[in-house]
């Protein structure tokens, strides 16, 4: 079974790599947001595959949805944080976000 | 009631929107101020059993077992609550003047307690998804209340902090569920007695590495640090002090050390990487600071550093590192609380934070120029004020498990210290008078009241450090360095 | 009354007292003045009837157990108790002094405050037998010197003062590092129980960073010239009664009552402290700032004391006490005197002044007694002192530090009496008029007391005495 | 007798001092009245001390040997008493000559207290007691330097303490080396062989005694005095006390605490610098213009004399170094004296100034011409005495050198001696000074007292050589030999009276010729000398104070203090100030600049920082 | 097995289509679609009502939250992304997906397998009683969400009073 597990886990791994891959370079802010829910969806996916693999698949499941629900909440303020930040700069490009540096 | 530290500050936010409709000041400032009197109340009362027993295990069950909640509280734990409730009953004190200039009480206060609420909540769950949970609550809640002000540098600051946490928390998440894979659980306890006759290093060490990661990110760690300088000066006054002086710790140290202590158990490369980790942050964040313009910017920096100094305290292994770390931990909570809240004074007083601009106002107002004075000086560790002992126990601790390097290394980093404090308390207090501050008069009564009640605590646990050592630090201590008995042991 | 609860009265009614000042000044600048004197008047008073104990010889201990064995620990033997008479002595008499001085100044709660508390923690510093609340109380005296010198705000004042503080703290921090390598390795801060324990160079070095660094030895001395942006006062305070004495009180603390030094050590202090005490007069001839030449000057004889202390022998020693009590009496005097000097004339460059004596006739001859004294001339005190010490380091078979310490003696002259030529003599560039009694009144007195000092010395020879044999202990 | 008595030289002087001092300056006559009456008293305590002999006073004062411990024998007693003879007479002729002295009140106060110190001096049984009163005389000096009231005053005065300070301090060095040699520092348990460190110790306690007593190089600061400081002051302290105990404590240094043996090193250093002395200065003396100066050099030149005679270490010798002390005490006070009279009356003491004033000051020159001749050494005053048994002790150490330079001293001495009697008092009365006349019996009677005592000490020599000085020299002797000092001292017909006559002689002659040669001016007597080819330019390197180790010994002291500072103290300023300032601004710009407020590259250390930890961990774990 | 694969690989495929896609809506829209594979295989691995929450929430609601935002910031919102990013990515990809598979192949054996039995009880039970805690937590979260978003888009009340 553990064979298993790494193979979802050698896939999660792939999604974070894309997700920070992604976080690293790109520029534009929802961009960059949606890195972050592939990241979360890497998560995901090994909480379910851990559940699933060991034995202990409702309690993943619970995990899961929890942490969906975490997900949706962090979205909501990101999302609003971008709005705002948008309303401010007119601009969604993250290097515009450097005036706090030293 | 243990549960009311977590249940009270939920309930209390979930209503403050609504009352906020009703009264926009009074019952926002009162209800959130006599709610963490309450807890603060609460947790001194929790000193005695908790004392005696060791740890104070509770559970919940209601309507048949369908209503399980399980709390566990040992020293290690109360400590922390109690830090929490005093700092931020000290904090929304100093809110009550202070928010004038944001308005939105009700909201501002709700978004407080529901932070305190999963600071309260992490401290408490004996639960590593718990864990990672209630960090996200208070981590949640902190993202907005840095960006409270709304404007773009606060923007900037809260989406900085946001983007890089959230990438923490899923390598967090992501080590929590590989550990449950290992163990098949998720308590501490289980997850503790799975862990024990596991043989999987390799990969146990990477999810530390993760943890470290992680937390180190929440904590501020150098080179996790980045977030911190830009989030916590441009959050209102009492937010820095609420995220400097709790979160990082709470969210950082609190949750890495237990679970590196009572969880996975220390082992020496653990406390190696660990502390070199503390002693890269004290040095490089000092120097950072050495450089800063805009007193909080300096104090972010220096929060870092100090948050170096509990870590490397924490990592030793020894209980008297621990004792030191823990101590630090709470007197910086308390210290830079205070400058933060002082922070905010001065801007109140002034309209700027930039050190450049100000000058002199020692002069026109004594009690805040005394009050940063005593708070900077307890964290550079001046004696008789509360940092100085903290420091000494580490330094103690670090030459008793022969690491001297870094005894030197803590020793010459406190001049640092001391030297951009210095840089404060001189261009902001005790130079020559600028004219533009002429007119200036001291903070309104709230706010130097809880500047004053902070100095306060600075000194006179200084001066008191025995008692207080005993009552607060040292069961915490013992509860960290039992290891994972600590955790076996709440079963019993 | 009980010696230990007169003990802590000492330290704990200037500490204490000097919080209430700010706000007895809130309600009465007279009020604060005659507060300050009081408490100051009384922590000078309390150590006196402490002489009947120190006469006794022996030693008091009382100790107060806290947590982790950072207990707080009290030696009340002969050299606490003189230590404390001296310091609190001098203190007092520039409390006085400061109502003249200071009158005109803002910021005086803050003054009185940080001079009576600086006393307290003096107060402490001398009977503290535990290394760390030594630490402590070491620290306080910084923060308040740190206040003091700062006290003009000026740009480059305050930033003097951070230099001092810094440094000081530097070399505390180190300092603290080497006590708790010796609490490494033996377990204990408190020093009556380490009596004899042979200790590693390395703590014998971090150890002396903070000693040299508090009491302005070369190569850590830097601070003290600068600390002369200070007002008078607080530089009297500083450089001659009461700070600087703190490092050489801890030398003979720690390494004479407490520990073995190693003798390798113990050399390299003796040559520290000649070239220190050269080096310092060589700035003192070049400076032209009168206080910066005081200060240089001081440096310099704690380059005496320091050699009295490491040479080591009971005569030595006692020169070094001595020298102590002559040293604080005399370069009180100068610097207030020279503090009367400024506040009449508002100059500090001595080549600016001149023929004051006309005009000033009290202060100049007050001047003349104490140069006198800390060049060591009889009949007054700071003859013996220096006698005593340059003996015992010859006695010791130092024979070219001996001559080195002379040669400085002899620069001692020359540059003093070029001061006071400057000044006071001469062509008359800036009259001005002595000032308030309390200021006269106070270097008269001091002036005074180097006198009375060098003709009935054996009085506190015989303190001096008892301290030296009690320290050495393991001599006997 | 109680012991206790032997303070009263100690505490009377200076309680009188105070009580001087505090009386208010305008109530003149009483304090002359009081202050003439307490020098009697001091004298006549010097005599009945001087009877009781042998005494002592030993108590506890600052313990580690440390006493306070008085002993008066022989020696010290003659001293005592020589001591408060002159302090007698000085009084008295203070009280005209000073008497309008705007700080008289500090004047009385100052010569008591150095009365009383150099009684403790004198008196004192223990080094650090001796060293205690020997070096607070250098205050009073410095201060009643001072109260000659010229500009430069004050700088002669630093110049004499510090030269002071130089000698004292190296006293001090020399009694610790003794203390740590013997282990004792009472003085009449100490005797050593000068060898080794103890050589040292005995050049370091010369240098004390020979600097208190003025001799090359000692000396410098004394010709400064002479134009700077009262002129009584020059009569009181280098003419007669500073001799007195600089040379006492010689004698002491030599004969008890330190074994010097005929030819030994140390002896000869002794002679060396004693003949240098007498040459050097007695030439310095030959030129000066000003009776002041001139006699200053020559109270320098003086003491060459004695310290020829006691390195001679040779009782004859000895005895007459003593002796020569004593006797120059008595002329040089008498000469500065006379001087004193002739500035009082006239104003000036500028040998071109005056002239012929033999007629209207006939006391005062009859005490100048007999003290003159007795410094001179002409028969049968006292002067010859002590110096036919210095030459004879010279000779006897078998190195002839010694005595010819003394001869050579004595030459120009005289040679000096008749330029000054000329030019003050005889020859044609100078124009430039008003008609005068002769001073107050108060200043008169010191000088002639003095001018007696100088012919009865040469032709009754018996008297004070048998009272005063025999007994000191006595132990000395081999066993067995007899000494009687008295016996020749007159024989005029000895090889070595016959030289010194005919030095007498070529030194008239010089005189008539450089009379002659300055156009009949005797202030111009010396000039054929002064212009002598080589001697020209010493002369202006001495007056451009290139010899004075003083103005050297500043110029080195201000060189070295100015290269310390700079190199050393300085740059560890530096290191403070600028280097660990830099450093530190270094990375905190550095560190800054890699916070340049881009997410991207934040996030990236974090990455990084997690793969090191990784990689950390698991290389740890391996 | 083969279909987990196949499902896998277009998570991962469609997951860097929202990343590399220019424009933001179309990769919102691939969020969506790796969202619906992600459903899909939490079904197959027997956690069905994760599998619908990823579906409903993750899918739906998220997409239509960036579509929102998209919306409203469309105004001149282009932000030009480094060509080089784009280019480079599948290089980085093939490398990382080497070293992940190496790594990933060296920890097969280190770890032991784990001696549990199944699961016992429903779904809801597991949630519900062992998982109160994170019932609350959620509460909590959730309520943190809104006031930040209260907080976020709440109206300056200076700005009237000014």
């Amino acid at each position: 079974m553990s064979n298993l597990w790494f193979l979802y886990l050698f896939f999660s791994a792939l999604l974070i790599f894309t997700g920070i891959y992604c976080l690293l370079t790109m520029r534009n802010l929802i961009k960059l947001f949606i890195a972050v829910e592939v990241i979360s969806k890497g998560v995901s996916l090994v909480i379910i595959a851990t559940g699933a693999v060991k034995n202990s698949i409702l309690l993943a499941q619970s995990l899961a949805i929890t942490y969906i629900v975490v997900e949706v909440s962090l979205v909501a303020t990101a999302l609003a944080l971008i709005i705002n930040i948008y309303k401010k700069n007119k601009s969604l490009d993250v290097r515009s976000l450097s005036k706090l540096k030293g | 009631m243990v549960f009311s530290f977590i249940f009270i500050p939920l309930l209390i936010a979930a209503c403050l929107p609504l009352i906020g409709k009703v009264s926009k000041k009074i019952i926002p400032d009162v209800l959130t101020n006599t709610t963490l009197a309450f807890l603060l109340l609460n947790s001194i009362l929790l000193v005695k059993p908790v004392f005696s027993r060791g740890s104070l295990l509770q559970n919940i069950n209601w309507f048949g077992e369908l209503v399980n909640l399980q709390i566990a509280l040992d020293g290690f734990s109360l400590l922390m609550l109690f830090t929490i409730s005093l700092v931020s009953l000290c904090i929304t004190l100093f809110s009550i003047d202070y928010l004038k200039h944001y308005g939105h009480q009700a909201n501002f206060y709700a978004l407080l307690l529901v932070m305190v609420a999963g600071m309260n909540g992490l401290v408490l769950v004996p639960d590593l998804f718990s864990v990672y949970l209630f960090l996200e609550v208070a981590a949640v809640a902190s993202y907005a209340l840095v960006a409270f002000g709304l404007g773009p540098e606060e923007l900037e600051a809260s989406f900085k902090y946001l983007m890089l946490s959230v990438v923490a928390s899923a390598f967090i998440l992501l080590s929590i569920t590989v550990i449950f894979g290992l163990t098949g659980s998720l308590s501490f306890q289980a997850v503790a007695r799975g862990l024990q006759d596991l043989n999987a290093s390799l990969v146990l060490g990477v999810c530390l590495a993760f943890f470290i990661m992680g937390f180190g990110l929440k904590a501020a760690l150098v080179p996790f640090h980045a977030w911190l300088p830009d989030a916590h000066p441009s959050a209102p006054a009492p937010i820095s002090a609420m995220l400097s002086g709790l979160l990082i710790k709470v969210s950082g140290i609190y949750a890495l050390f237990r679970i590196v202590y009572s969880v996975v158990g220390m082992t020496p490369a653990l406390s190696k990487v660990l502390m070199a980790m503390g002693a890269i942050s004290i040095v490089v964040a000092a120097l950072l600071a050495l450089g800063q313009n805009d007193v909080k910017r300096m104090l972010a920096y220096s929060s870092i550093s100090q948050v170096g100094y509990i870590i490397l305290g924490l990592a030793i292994g020894t209980p008297l590192g621990i004792a030191g770390g823990l101590f630090h931990l709470f007197n910086h909570a308390v210290a830079k609380g205070l400058l933060f809240l002082n922070s905010g004074s001065i801007q109140h007083i002034t309209g700027t934070r930039n050190l450049n601009e100000l000058g002199g106002l020692g002069k026109k107002v004594p009690v805040t120029a005394g009050t940063n004075l005593i708070g900077a000086l307890s964290i550079a560790g001046v004696p008789p004020l509360a940092g100085f002992w903290s420091k000494l126990i580490i330094i103690i601790a670090l030459i008793q498990a022969d690491h001297f390097g870094y005894a030197l290394v803590a020793i010459l980093a406190s001049i640092l210290t001391l030297w951009y404090y210095l840089l404060i308390q001189r261009k902001a207090f005790f130079g020559p008078l600028n004219d533009r501050w002429l007119k200036i008069k001291e903070a309104p009564f709230w706010m130097t009241a809880a500047n004053v009640i902070l100095a306060l605590l600075c000194l006179l646990v200084g001066i008191f450090f025995s008692p207080v050592f005993k009552t607060w630090i040292a069961p915490a201590a013992d509860a960290l360095a039992r290891g994972v008995q600590q955790v076996l042991m709440w079963g019993i | 009354m009980k010696v230990e609860t007169i003990t802590q009265l000492i330290i704990f009614i200037p500490l204490l007292g000097s919080l209430l000042v700010p706000l007895a000044g809130a309600i009465s600048p007279k009020l604060r003045s005659f507060w300050s004197v009081l408490i100051g008047g009384i922590t000078a008073f309390l150590p006196l009837t402490l002489i009947t104990q120190a006469l006794k010889g022996g030693e008091i201990l009382w100790s107060k157990r806290l947590a982790l064995g950072l207990d707080f620990v009290l030696i009340i033997d002969p050299l606490s108790i003189f230590m404390s008479i001296v310091s609190s002595f001098i203190g007092f008499l520039i409390i006085v002094y400061s109502l003249g001085y200071i009158h005109h100044e803002e910021h005086q709660n803050e003054y009185y405050l940080m001079v009576v508390m600086f006393i307290g923690s003096m107060m402490g510093l001398v009977f503290s037998g535990s290394l760390v609340f030594i630490y402590l109380f070491w620290e306080i005296i910084a923060i308040a010197c740190w206040r003091l010198i700062g006290f003009y705000r000026q740009k480059d004042y305050v930033l003097k003062a951070d230099k001092a503080f810094l440094m000081t703290f530097g070399g505390a921090v180190v300092m603290l590092l080497g006590f708790i390598l010796i609490y490494a390795q033996t377990g204990t801060f408190d020093l009556t129980a380490m009596r004899g324990v042979a200790i590693p160079g390395s703590a014998v070095l971090l150890i002396l960073f903070g000693l040299f660094s508090k009491s302005a030895t070369v190569p850590l001395h830097t601070w003290l010239p600068d600390a002369g942006v200070a007002p008078t006062t607080v530089t009297a305070l500083l450089h001659a009664a009461v700070l600087v004495k703190i490092g050489v009180y801890a030398y003979a603390r720690l390494f004479l009552y407490t520990f073995k030094i190693p003798a390798a050590w113990q050399q390299a202090v003796i040559i520290m402290a000649v070239i220190s005490s050269l080096i310092a007069a060589a700035g003192a001839v070049v400076e032209n700032d009168i206080k910066r030449i005081l200060a240089y000057s001081t440096i310099s004889q704690i380059g005496y004391i320091f050699l009295g202390l490491s040479v080591a022998n009971p005569t030595a020693v006692s020169g070094s006490l001595l020298y102590i009590l002559m040293h604080g009496l005399a370069k009180a005097g100068l610097f207030l005197c020279a503090g009367i000097v400024i506040h009449s004339t508002n100059k500090r460059d001595i080549r600016e002044m001149g023929g004051l004596i006309r005009t000033m006739p009290m202060t100049a001859i007050s001047f003349l007694i104490c140069a006198f004294s800390v060049i060591g001339l009889p009949p007054l005190g700071g003859f013996f002192s220096k006698l005593l010490v340059i003996m015992g380091a010859i006695k010791a078979n130092q024979i070219w530090v001996a001559a080195l310490a002379l040669f400085t003696a002899i620069l001692t002259m020359y540059y003093l009496m070029r001061v006071f030529s400057l000044v006071f003599l001469g062509e008359l560039k800036v009259s001005a008029p002595e000032k308030t009694p309390s200021m006269v009144g106070v270097v008269t007195v001091l002036a005074l007391f180097s006198v009375l000092a060098g003709f009935f010395v054996s009085y506190p020879m015989k303190l001096v005495q008892l301290a030296t044999t009690h320290i050495t202990w393991w001599l006997r | 007798m109680m012991a206790t008595t032997l303070l009263w030289p100690i505490i009377f002087p200076a309680v009188m001092a105070i009580i001087l001092f505090l009386i208010p300056a305008r109530i003149k006559l009483v304090r002359e009245v009081l202050a003439v009456l307490s020098s009697v008293v001091m004298l006549y305590l010097g005599f009945s001390l001087f009877l009781l002999k042998n005494l002592s006073l030993k108590t506890n004062w600052l313990g580690m040997g440390i006493n306070f411990d008085f002993r008066l024998y022989q020696f010290s007693a003659f001293i005592l008493l020589a001591l408060s003879g002159f302090l007698f007479l000085i009084v008295l002729y203070s009280t005209i000559k000073m008497k309008d002295h705007p700080r008289i009140r500090e004047y009385y106060a100052y010569v008591f207290l150095a009365a009383a110190f150099s009684n403790g001096a004198v008196l004192a049984n223990n080094f650090v007691l001796l060293v205690f009163f020997w070096e607070a005389i250098l205050i009073t000096t410095y201060a009643l330097i001072t109260l000659g009231l010229k500009p430069t005053s004050h700088r002669t005065a630093v110049k004499s303490l510090i030269i002071g300070g130089l000698c004292d301090f190296s006293m001090i060095m020399g009694i610790g080396l003794i203390w740590a040699s013997t282990g004792t520092l009472t003085m009449d348990q100490v005797h050593l062989e000068p060898y080794g460190l103890a050589a040292a110790a005995f050049i370091l306690m010369m240098i004390g005694a020979i600097g208190k007593a003025g001799a090359m190089p000692f000396h410098t600061w004394i010709p400064d005095a002479a134009l700077d400081a009262p002129v009584t002051f020059m009569a009181f302290m280098p003419a007669s006390f500073e001799k007195l105990l600089g040379i006492y404590l010689l004698a002491r240094i030599s004969l008890d605490f330190f074994e010097l043996k005929v030819g030994s090193p140390m002896a000869m250093v002794l002679l060396i610098i004693g003949a240098a002395t007498i040459v050097l200065a007695v030439f310095m003396a030959l030129i000066q213009k000003d009776l002041k100066k001139l006699l200053s050099f020559h109270a320098i030149s003086q003491v060459g004399y004695m310290i020829l005679g006691i390195g001679t270490a040779i009782p004859i010798g000895i005895a007459g170094g003593i002796f020569h002390m004593i006797n120059h005490a008595m002329y040089k006070t008498g000469l500065f004296l006379s001087a004193g009279s002739v500035e009082h009356r006239t104003g000036t003491t500028e040998l071109k100034k005056l002239g012929g004033l033999a007629r209207e000051m006939p006391w005062t020159a009859f005490g100048f011409s007999v003290c003159a001749l007795a410094i001179s050494g002409v028969w049968p005053l006292n002067g010859f005495v002590s110096k036919e048994m210095v030459f004879h002790g010279a000779l006897e150490t078998g190195y002839p050198i010694f005595a010819i330079a003394a001869w050579v001293g004595a030459i120009f001495t005289f040679a000096s001696f008749l330029k000054a009697g000329h030019s003050v008092f005889f020859g044609p009365r100078s124009t430039e000074v008003p008609k005068t006349r002769e001073s107050q019996w108060s200043i008169v009677l010191p000088i002639l007292i003095l001018a007696i005592l100088c012919i009865t000490f040469g032709v009754y020599n018996k008297l004070p050589l048998e009272n005063f000085i025999q007994p000191v020299v006595a132990g000395h002797a081999e066993p067995g030999q007899h000494i009687d000092l008295a016996a020749g001292a007159l024989n005029l017909f000895t090889p070595i009276a016959g030289v010194s006559m005919l030095c007498l002689l070529i030194a008239l002659g010089l005189h008539f010729y450089g009379w002659k040669q300055g156009g009949k001016k005797a202030y111009l007597a010396s000039e054929p000398i002064h212009r002598l080819p080589v001697l020209h330019q010493l002369y202006d390197l001495s007056e451009a104070r290139f010899f004075d180790i003083y103005e050297q010994g500043v110029k080195f002291l201000a060189w070295l203090s100015r290269m310390l500072f700079k190199f050393i103290d300085r740059p560890i300023d530096f290191i403070y100030e600028k280097v660990v300032v830099s450093i530190g601004r270094f990375f905190t710009v550095l560190f800054q600049k890699a916070h340049n407020g881009q997410y991207g590259n934040y996030l990236a250390w974090t990455i990084g920082g997690l793969i090191v930890v990784v990689w950390v961990i698991l290389k740890l774990l391996q | 097995m083969i279909i987990q694969i196949i499902l896998l690989s277009g998570l991962v495929l469609f997951s860097i289509l929202a990343i590399l896609l220019k424009d933001l809506l179309k990769s919102a829209l691939s969020l969506a679609v790796a969202s619906l594979f992600l459903g899909i295989i939490f079904f197959r691995l027997g956690a069905p009502y994760a599998g619908v929450f990823e579906i409903s929430v993750v899918a739906g609601l998220i997409t239509v939250l960036f579509a929102l935002t998209v919306a409203l910031t469309r105004k001149d919102s282009e932000v030009q992304e480094a060509r080089l990013t784009r280019l480079v990515f599948p290089l980085f990809f093939v490398i990382f997906l080497i070293i992940d598979g190496l790594v990933m192949k060296s920890l097969l054996q280190q770890v032991p397998a784990l001696p549990t039995g199944p699961e016992t009880g429903s779904f809801g039970e597991v949630l519900w009683k062992a998982r109160t805690f994170d019932l609350v937590a959620q509460l909590g979260v959730i309520l943190a969400g809104v006031l930040a978003v209260l907080a976020l888009f709440r109206k300056k009340e200076e700005d009237k009073d000014e």
